[in-house]
């Protein structure tokens, strides 16, 4: 077994995630480097997601029963929890939502429909990256449609890397917001988040960061980072499908408008008017994702309790160990960064000019799952020139004999289609 | 019975006969809303100086949002601005409690007949109804001394 | 034990639903009458919960390996059985949301930002009644606001019903959509939609059906209700939180612009433009609450297996019943119908001039769980002239003991107030 | 090994000398994509009368998309309307079978190297790469008879 420095006690880990014994094909073992599309489950989530059902379920903030108390007092818990991860500075700035895409929409929505000084209309500008996940792209492209407001973007180096020499031409005093990926899900680029805040805060831009890839892997610390909002995903770091988060700044939630009307949302209704809830129910119409974002807590609980500090340095070690032994398959080339540094443990590249899509398949057959194709992020693949990459992730209980089965399994694809 | 930590017989009473009810002259006045069940309290201050001259009220509600009012009324009028903020920071430390603060004599003396609400902490959706009037109270003090733009909260 | 035909086997039921053997306040067996909020779930729908977590976890529609192929056979399968759930003409209409909050936003933005001849704006006029839940209010309100069409409502007439006499006033020529919810969750209420769909048909409206009262309870036939669009949400009908589906007509599906923009719901992208994939995928933006509609399939299965018929027949019995016992209990008042035919299995009453929140309470204390307040419909109680109501609301699990209980309980709340 | 069913020696060949690669005169053009992969084609048809004159294409995409697009060139080209579309029926029906239809000699007949797809309707993920020329041509098809209104469906 190889030895890196700075990795986890994966053997007691893996212990808590029962999908990882499962066993595929014909006895191969599953060989899961799938994670930046959606990572396994601990045990400990699933158990509060069943006594959550099996004991206290019930609609949560309206009930004098209970059950209802039950249910909101996990619910409202699971907020505290959050906030407590991403050290906000008040619980109440956390909105739950399904998943970062509606995250990101809501608060293009909300500059859609703003007053002054928020308002994102034909005058204006939005700012984003060639290496953003089409989650970050498509509501801005959509806002940009219709509000007439132009849409730039930061384009990309050679080596995976935002290309900011331009920033003060394409951050400017018109630009209204400017949403950026902290961690890319294709290339695995870790971005530099203050040289782009400072320009940003220098013209009175908000901020909006997508930490999707970044909140399962690495401390977040909302105030550190000084962005005005930022979107993460439940499924990607240990929860449930079917929640997500968007933390936002006080005061931009207590002025911004609603998104979606509905129960939960309001202060009072007529049906002349209504008037709203202050934050975060403002943004929480309907019976919210209550188990899901009880998961959710237990999934924070879970990750704090191994230590996110301890998972970046598992994850780099083995990031370090990956990219090397990649490095050595002949005709395979990384797309994104080349070396560990400021880089999440997402490794893409192509083999020859063998398809991703056959790659992933002949890799499937020996158990390992690998993602193909562009991974929600095709102006990526436009820029490199590239049709699509195969993708290898990593997360806490991932191995260095799981990056030894998949330089195999490529020698085996090689073979196969030599 | 455990409910009867909640409706104590003080609560009962004043939610039965209730203690300044009724809109009068007033220096400001709010409308609460309990966003959660729909509770709604109008509450207006008159303040003479530093002392506070009358909280007048209107509003429906549950026994607890009713009795609070009552309550308050009873206890905040006739006093300086100062000692009602420590009874209102009192009550409101006693209802976040969530049942786990020991009434002792020193809350008793500054609470009195509030300290009958100590059980309403151990229920997480009526300490939003015992604590109505004393937000709409605290919002109406604010206005009248045009520390705020005014405007309603929840 | 009281008998009355067509009851369900409840013993057998209620063992499916784990937590309806919990013991609430030091000894009281619950009674779980807050079914209009949410129903409990069976261990069948627990089951297949845990089973994708532990089995087959994985991000969808991408994939070439094994977890993702199943994961997505499973969501699609989700779809599959919820669209002969209702009958639906294909799968493509079947689109799963968060919630029905979700769907009945979705069904307005998607129209505000329609070309002609679906797009609501300052000319046209929106119309929907006065007993509809918030949910399917404030969206309408938001859109009004925001395009310059003209709400409008139907009222309600004394004894809780549609008040329709001047259908041809309030749906006009400029009527662009009808909106209205099928049970009301206040009431009880089933509404006539043959009389409604009729003339909003006859001026070319659309007709949106807020079916999240009528799906856990009756027979849904989208092909028979000749809607345009029907909303509901699966947490009321033994299925998880976090999923909610909106079905729409084809044509119009394909007609219409996305909301929520990101990965999944685009066909390509790029930096420039993008272009969409066909519904249902257009409008599911992100990852998608995937164990969630497969929860919701599974609670499908378990519904159909009883059979809806039968579930209808079982709460029609109960809510007769109810209705005759509860109106024994002095100074008690029903808001809604005051006999068990056209409404379903949702009664809210007042009792003398004791709050429902203190109502409420003292049930509690007795195990009894009902729901106090406007129920997300203010509107109604304003209507009525009252602060709130408390409403006991039953399902399939639901027994004539449990009716007793409340109304036992009823005499106790009037003892302690009296 | 299961690959191998998928991987069939008539679909590696194709793919790797494609028929009839590239693209040339033709009577309608259309351009489909997998929305899932981003596998793309671009494919033009000739006709000349009732008989297909020319299917030339050009794309990006894995073994089986390429190689199914070099087959559907093999196959139609030469073909009267009314055979290529029963091929076209035949092939679909394969596709998804879900591995489940067992190729018969009759179906052998109508659909010569076509058949080595079998063993890709196992695979749902890769069915749609299969498809993706055979779509195109059918789309393609219809626009050069004038019986739409062209555009790009997925
Ligand atoms: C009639 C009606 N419509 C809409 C809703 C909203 O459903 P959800 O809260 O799941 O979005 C509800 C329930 O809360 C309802 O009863
Ligand atoms: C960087 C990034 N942003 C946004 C998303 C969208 O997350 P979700 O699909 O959960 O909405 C993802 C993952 O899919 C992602 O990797």
């Amino acid at each position: 077994m190889t030895q890196l420095p700075g990795l986890l006690d994966t053997e007691a880990i893996r212990k808590d995630f029962p999908i990882l014994d499962r066993v595929v094909h014909d006895g191969k073992k599953l060989v899961y480097l799938d994670n930046a599309a959606t990572s396994q489950k601990p045990r400990q989530v699933l158990d509060v997601l069943n006594d959550y059902y099996e004991r206290s379920n019930a609609n949560v903030h309206r009930g004098v029963h209970m059950l209802a108390e039950e249910a909101t007092e996990l619910y409202e818990g699971a907020r505290d929890k959050v906030a407590a991860f991403i050290n906000a500075p008040s619980r109440d700035e956390v909105i739950f939502t399904k998943n970062a895409s509606e995250s990101l929409n809501l608060v293009a929505n909300m500059l859609g429909w703003a007053d002054e000084p928020y308002r994102v209309d034909q005058d204006t500008e939005i700012v984003i990256t060639e290496m953003e996940h089409h989650s970050n792209i498509v509501p801005w492209q959509l806002l940009s449609q219709r509000t007439g407001a132009k849409l730039k973007w930061f384009g990309l180096t050679e080596d995976g890397r935002l290309d900011l020499s331009e920033i003060e031409q394409v951050i400017t005093e018109k630009t209204k917001v400017v949403s950026f990926v902290l961690v890319s899900n294709i290339l695995g680029t870790v971005n530099p988040v203050e040289a782009i805040v400072r320009r940003a805060q220098d013209v009175g831009a908000l901020v909006v960061i997508d930490a999707s890839q970044a909140a399962p892997h690495m401390l977040l610390d909302v105030q550190a980072l000084q962005a005005d909002f930022v979107a993460f995903t439940g499924h990607k770091m240990c929860g449930p499908t079917g929640i997500g988060v968007l933390w936002g700044r006080q005061e931009l939630l207590e002025d911004l408008p609603p998104f979606l009307g509905g129960g939960e949302m309001i202060e009072t209704v007529s049906m002349h008017s209504s008037t709203y809830a202050p934050a975060p129910h403002k943004f929480e119409a309907g019976t919210p994702p209550i188990a899901q974002a009880v998961g959710l807590g237990a999934a924070v609980d879970y990750l704090t309790a191994i230590g996110m500090d301890n998972i970046t340095r598992h994850e780099h070690a083995l990031t370090h160990y990956a990219v090397g032994r990649l490095l050595e398959v002949p005709d395979l080339r990384i797309i994104g960064p080349t070396t560990a540094e400021e880089r999440g443990a997402t490794i893409s590249f192509t083999l020859g000019d063998i398809h991703p899509h056959d790659v992933g398949q002949v890799l499937d057959e020996q158990g390992i799952a690998v993602r193909v194709g562009h991974h929600c992020a095709r102006p990526v693949c436009l820029r490199y020139g590239i049709p699509a990459t195969t993708r290898a992730s990593f997360y806490l209980y991932s191995t260095p004999a799981e990056v030894d089965a998949l330089v195999e399994g490529l020698e085996h694809v090689r073979n196969f289609f030599g | 019975m455990k409910l009867d930590s909640m409706y104590q017989d003080v609560i009962l009473d004043h939610y039965k006969n209730p203690h300044g009810r009724g809109l009068r002259d007033g220096d400001a006045e709010v409308h609460h809303v309990n966003p959660t069940c729909g509770d709604e309290i109008t509450l207006r201050v008159r303040l003479d100086g530093d002392t506070i001259e009358d909280v007048s009220y209107e509003g429906q509600g549950c026994s607890i949002s009713q009795a609070s009012a009552s309550v308050l009324n009873e206890l905040l009028v006739g006093k300086e601005l100062a000692e009602a903020r420590r009874i209102q920071e009192t009550f409101l430390h006693l209802m976040q409690s969530k049942g786990k603060a020991e009434p002792d004599d020193a809350m008793e003396e500054v609470l009195e007949d509030a300290i009958a609400f100590a059980g309403v902490s151990k229920y997480p959706a009526r300490v939003k109804c015992a604590l109505l009037s004393w937000m709409a109270w605290k919002d109406a003090t604010a206005q009248a001394l045009g520390e705020t733009a005014g405007g309603k909260t929840a």
